[in-house]
């Protein structure tokens, strides 16, 4: 407690208010027909670590069927059906339901409107409708679970998704909603940005938090109805046979892949930017120095937001498009390690010479550095178009994705959660068990997914229920490895918990942050701020008469 | 640093192969090199410059000329390693025109190869060493995808068109072919055998399909038993009196009984009735089952369709009656020789 | 109250850009089957009633024009004209429906319908070996109704939001100080209008 | 020309502006109903898709206010059809540019096996021309 209390400003904290946003209105229904956004964001962070949960089940149960070749789970016969449900629902409730509503409805929900120095979002009423979407999609898609099963995999590939049985449309349409969600959240947060901006904050007076949330906005808003059209004519096809991506009654499978990617390439960025932003916020709070190279870093956001766009083809270079198609779509997925690299190398600029105290949060940000590094240069090799057609469709794609999902954005959100937890709650965790945690999740990951690499390039295809018997080793190792990166997960979240029970004790700016929610109290109250915050000081700048003066 | 190749990569099958290998090695020493480039300092800073309370940081705020350093050599390096990686794909991407075709229909779960002389195979392909083969392949339900690890080739395999890969294998023995685009209950077993065999061996295989045929006079069950796993029989049917989902009947101790078929006759399991589920399998199906069971009309030689016989012959007969089996298994004609 | 306005607007234009991208997903996909069965798709646009569609078009561009003018007299504070527009624009969608109602029978009726129900016609020369015509028909008809149908979806949600403007405007709720929904709704309804700008030429008068 | 109310800035055009367009979009509709009555080859596509382009631009501009508005608005608009743009120009740099690959014994295409659909349509039901009321 003592350590974590070291930046704590010299001057009292504002006496605490009584009320505050938890404890303001409460009752069950009070909450559930709340539109304040720090409450909405509580609410989508207890919805996505529930989903989290869950997907983290089924990932530790398709790792256990793949211990040895004998497919049993603590002495339980695992049928090949059984094993592709498996890892079918590990994916769509990780993406769908976890990972793109985690860093922006979770935690943008809650923060950004801090950030801002504004009350609320644009329209808090449209963010409790996105919320309310997400449940309903939610259990739309547990619903498909329960009745009956979807083994597509997550990507719901043409012919196969509309010729296997089972609840393929039920699952369909809960992705259909959830996309609403995420188009409201992202509507939502455009708007807010545009116009909610506390006076005297510029565009380039913004947190990168929000630059990167904005970035996210837009792919939202822009990449998610095409999902939304393309799961309608999944749908449709299936239900109805207008022959669109049948080839059976003239419709091409390959088109499917390309409306699926067209959203899904972008929704890889949904996932990624929001962890970036939170990595933009740690690193200079924590190394206590001004942010090198800030609109690098912003303009950085935009551009990989965009490029987005243009990339999805290489998810397809050996699925049948044309080679034309191939190669333009590998030289413009070049393009996208560019701005990538200016943040990695902004992100060490702003630690250089820094007074960088290794606080929990700050741990999960070198963490990140380190993970996102490997999944980035593996990207390398699967850009790389002679060396893409040995390694798509084996696990080396498999770690390289997770290397980015989970070693960044995953990281990420654990660490902008610990960032945030004494503002959210009022109260510190414990830094000791909190370091644990990331320790060993950070074993248990490059364990699991490192081993992951090797078992793909020596030619062990993905989502196999069978395997020869010379990946054995490989594929234990790996399991084990996803054992640790679970007790790691565990002990963070009972720290985190645990610490709900103690009084409310967090400082109003534990970790001497610079941005506008840390001026405010812990936890805020209803309205936010007592008074229109004005600002004063740009994010991040930590010259001594700049601090001491605000 | 062979052995690290080896450690991370599979044996290679062919000239292509060895090229992909150097790119990957080069890229893997530049990721290494990089990856060192951004660990080191973010560990050494954070050791480095650790907190030291009232300790006063510089206000740097940006630096153009770094900022457009580290954004123009990655982009070299990125455009560099572009055409490096084209270079090798226009080789994969432009099958020559004397390569040999062999065209592959994948369905579930098997890989079915037909030959330009018209004999089919399933499972297993032989090709000749140093010399060009295309395959040009095509789907009867879902996508899947033509994967031979050693050769370092993939390409989907799409139901309504034709897709193709080539290559030219030149380390003779068996290499593995296996399906890499997810395709339901059986993707995983969808696994076949590339036989690469020298010139007189090749000329073997084409007059007899296999040289297991020799094996055939000595031990017809044998055989057979063979052909059960080699063929897909054994993805549909089981030896020990289980039933798959959504497959076919086991094949124990059906010999020589009364089988009821779902029109609600009856049929004595015999040679012809084995024969006739082989070629015409819809004609007469078993009642309980489902009429799904592909033809092998053309995919199985006479020797084979004899050695089927034997081998379901040898796994026993009904115990509640039935005429007993012919002991004597007729002498089978010539093997059909394809040309 | 001009932020709101401003702020609002802004999220309706984004919500605009939303749907051009779903109803964007259903252009791409029939620009694409048209390059692949362009025989078919111009023998079944035949079937199409020229006239209808043309009536449709100028159907929706008055209402489109009433609209406006609707929120014209919004701004204008002038509640009987605003009334009256907003009626008059939810009977030009209703003849817009009408019309459509009376083509969709037309095409059930001739079993003009997606690939699984599709009825050849004397007129469809693209056939197989068989005798059996190509999938492009069906899938042009695929195309039709789920574009149509969609477009028709808003059309019907358009009237549902009219008549609670009109009866809004009704009791009064809006004036030159507070129109905000009449002009959001009214953005609306124009892209509904824009939307089947591009429909009409590519159904109905492409060769 | 709208003064005999509390001068407001959020009103432009007005009723005239309104119905010029209206009736320029009406002419267009008559030519471009016209002009596909007439033979242009490849150009009959080109020429219905420019006239509808400039009535959505007529509309956008007038009836949707983005020639007064803010222009935030007019950029979101045009974001949503210059990423529509690139959606449809790559999936054509793919379908334009595949080949048609046939193997030597090509004897058509195998019969595509698997149930169309939730519904169980029979297997290899390609002619519905055969079907009868």
């Amino acid at each position: 407690m003592e350590q974590s209390l070291k930046f704590h400003s010299k001057v009292a904290d504002l006496p605490r208010p009584v009320k505050n946003y938890l404890n303001n209105d409460p009752g069950i229904w009070s909450w559930m027909t709340t539109i304040d956004h720090k409450r909405i964001g509580v609410m989508y962070l207890v919805g996505v670590m529930s989903a989290f949960l869950i997907g983290g089940i089924f990932a530790l149960l398709v790792r256990l069927s793949l211990l040895t070749t004998h497919h049993t789970i603590f002495g339980i016969q695992v049928t090949a059906e059984v094993y592709n449900r498996m890892f079918t629902l590990h994916g769509a409730i990780m993406v769908f339901l976890f990972i793109i509503p985690s860093v922006p409805a979770a935690l943008g929900n809650f923060v950004l409107p801090l950030m801002l120095g504004a009350k609320d979002v644009a329209f808090p009423r449209l963010n409790l409708a996105s919320f309310y979407l997400w449940v309903t999609g939610a259990v739309m898609a547990v619903a498909s679970m329960i009745i009956g099963a979807v083994d597509t995999g997550w990507t719901f590939y043409t012919p196969y998704s509309t010729t296997t049985s089972g609840t393929v449309t039920l699952m369909t349409m809960a992705v259909f909603v959830l996309g609403f969600s995420s188009i409201f959240t992202g509507i939502n947060f455009v708007a807010t940005v545009h116009k909610l901006r506390a006076p005297g904050m510029g565009w380039f007076d913004m947190p990168l938090f929000v630059w990167g949330i904005y970035s996210t906005a837009i792919i939202q808003v822009l990449a998610t109805p095409v999902l939304g059209i393309t799961l309608v004519l999944l749908a449709l096809e299936r239900v109805f046979n207008i022959g669109i991506f049948d080839p059976k009654i003239g419709g091409d499978p390959v088109l499917f892949q390309h409306f699926f990617w067209f959203y899904s390439h972008p929704a890889v960025y949904i996932m990624i930017l929001p962890g970036m932003a939170i990595i933009s916020e740690l690193i200079p709070t924590f190394s206590k120095k001004t942010m090198f190279g800030y609109r690098a870093v912003a303009y950085s956001s935009v551009s990989l937001a965009l490029l987005s766009f243009i990339v999805w083809g290489h998810h397809m270079f050996v699925a049948g498009q044309s080679q034309l198609a191939t190669v333009v779509f590998s030289a413009l997925t070049f393009l996208v390690a560019i701005p990538s690299g200016v943040k990695m190398f902004n992100w060490l600029g702003t630690m250089y010479k820094g007074n960088i105290s290794l606080e929990t949060p700050m741990l999960y940000a070198i963490s990140f550095l380190l993970l996102f590094a490997i999944g980035g240069l593996t990207g390398i090799f699967l850009g790389t178009l002679s060396v893409d057609v040995h390694l798509t469709d084996t696990y080396f794609v498999v770690a390289h994705f997770h290397y980015v999902m989970m070693g960044g954005t995953v990281i990420a959100f654990i660490g902008g959660v610990h960032y945030w937890w004494p503002k959210m709650t009022g109260r510190m965790y414990s830094e000791k068990w909190g370091a644990i945690g990331c320790a060993l999740v950070f074993w248990g990951f490059n364990q699991t997914f490192l081993t992951q690499f090797f078992l793909g390039s020596k030619g062990m295809p993905r989502r196999y229920y069978n395997y020869l018997d010379q990946f054995q080793p490989l594929h234990a190792f790996s399991t084990y490895g996803s054992w640790i990166l679970g007790a790691g997960l565990f002990l963070t979240a009972i720290n985190l918990l645990a610490s709900l029970r103690k009084p409310m004790d967090a400082p109003d700016n534990p970790w001497g942050g610079t941005t506008l929610e840390w001026t405010t109290s812990s936890p805020p109250i209803t309205h936010n701020f007592e008074d229109q915050p004005v600002l004063e000081r740009a994010p991040y700048d930590y010259r001594p008469e700049v601090v001491a003066h605000s | 640093m062979e052995w690290l190749r080896a450690m991370m990569l599979p044996a290679q099958g062919s000239a292509f192969a060895a090229e992909v290998d150097f790119v990957y090695m080069a890229l893997f020493w530049l990721s290494v090199v990089l990856f060192i480039g951004i660990a080191f300092p973010a560990i050494y800073f954070a050791w480095r410059y650790r907190y030291k309370p009232g300790r006063v940081t510089p206000h740097q705020t940006h630096n153009t000329l770094l900022e457009i350093i580290w954004s123009v050599i990655p982009l070299l390096l990125c455009v560099g390693i572009f055409f490096w990686g084209l270079n090798g794909w226009m080789k994969y991407a432009v099958a020559p025109g004397e390569a040999m075709e062999i065209q592959v229909i994948a369905k579930k779960w098997l890989w079915q190869f037909e030959y330009p002389d018209g004999s089919r195979t399933v499972n297993e392909i032989h090709v000749p060493a140093n010399k060009p083969v295309r395959f040009v392949m095509t789907s009867e339900d879902v996508l899947h995808d033509f994967f031979v690890p050693d050769m370092r080739v993939k390409h989907d395999i799409v139901p309504g068109r034709y897709t193709e890969v080539w290559f030219t294998p030149t380390v003779l023995g068996v290499h593995h072919v296996t399906c890499a685009e997810y395709c339901g209950k059986g993707h995983s077993d969808m696994q076949a055998k590339l036989v690469v065999d020298n010139d007189v061996d090749y000329a073997k295989f084409v007059e007899t399909g296999g040289s297991e045929w020799e094996d055939y006079k000595m031990n017809p069950a044998a055989w057979g038993k063979l052909q059960y796993e080699r063929k897909g029989c054994s993805t549909c049917h089981t030896l020990d009196g289980t039933k798959i989902a959504s497959g076919g009947p086991s094949w124990k101790g059906i010999w020589g009984k009364m089988e009821k078929l779902n029109n609600g006759t009856e049929v004595l399991v015999n040679a012809d009735y084995v024969r006739e589920s082989m070629m015409l399998p819809s004609a007469k199906v078993v009642a309980g089952f489902e009429p799904i069971m592909p033809t092998f009309q053309g995919l199985l030689r006479e020797h084979e369709i004899q050695g089927l016989i034997a081998f379901i012959k040898s796994l026993g007969n009904d115990p509640n009656g039935g005429p007993p089996a012919p002991t004597v298994l007729s002498l089978p004609p010539k093997p059909d020789q394809k040309k | 109250m001009e932020q709101q306005f401003d702020t609002s607007k802004i999220g309706m234009w984004l919500f605009l850009a939303t749907e051009v991208l779903l109803f964007g997903g259903l252009f791409v996909g029939f620009g694409l089957m048209q390059a692949r069965y362009p025989q078919e798709f111009i023998e079944a646009h035949e079937h199409l009633q020229r006239p209808l569609g043309a009536l449709n078009t100028v159907v929706l561009l008055i209402s489109s024009f009433t609209m406006v003018m609707g929120v014209n007299a919004a701004q204008r504070s002038d509640k009987k004209k605003l009334v009256m527009f907003l009626t008059l624009t939810i009977i030009c969608a209703c003849i817009f429906l009408g019309v459509k109602y009376f083509e969709y029978s037309h095409k059930f009726e001739e079993h003009l319908l997606p690939p699984r129900w599709y009825h050849a016609q004397a007129t469809d020369t693209v056939r197989d070996a068989q005798g059996n015509v190509s999938h492009g028909y069906g899938t042009f008809f695929a195309f039709y109704f789920m574009m149509t149908g969609l477009h028709g979806i808003h059309i019907l949600v358009g009237i549902f939001l009219l008549a609670w403007i009109a009866v809004r405007a009704n009791r009064g709720e809006f004036s030159h100080a507070y129109y905000t929904p009449v002009d959001l709704v009214g953005l609306y309804w124009h892209l509904v209008d824009l939307i089947w700008i591009y429909l009409f030429p590519l159904y109905y008068l492409i060769k | 020309m709208s003064t005999q109310t509390h001068s407001d800035k959020h009103e432009h055009g007005g009723p005239a502006v309104y119905t010029k367009t209206l009736l320029a979009l009406l002419f267009l509709t008559i030519v471009t109903v016209g002009a596909s009555y007439v033979d242009f080859g490849s150009g009959n596509v080109v020429i219905a898709l420019f006239i509808a382009t400039i009535k959505a631009s007529l509309v956008a501009l007038f009836f949707m206010h983005l020639r007064w508005d803010k222009p935030v608005n007019a950029v979101i608009a045009l974001a949503g059809f210059l990423f529509l743009g690139i959606f449809l120009m790559f999936d054509f740099i793919d379908f334009g540019a595949r080949d048609n690959l046939r193997p030597v014994n090509f004897n058509g295409m195998p019969m595509i096996q698997g149930a169309s659909g939730a519904s169980g349509a029979p297997a290899a039901a390609p002619a519905p021309a055969e079907k009868k009321e």
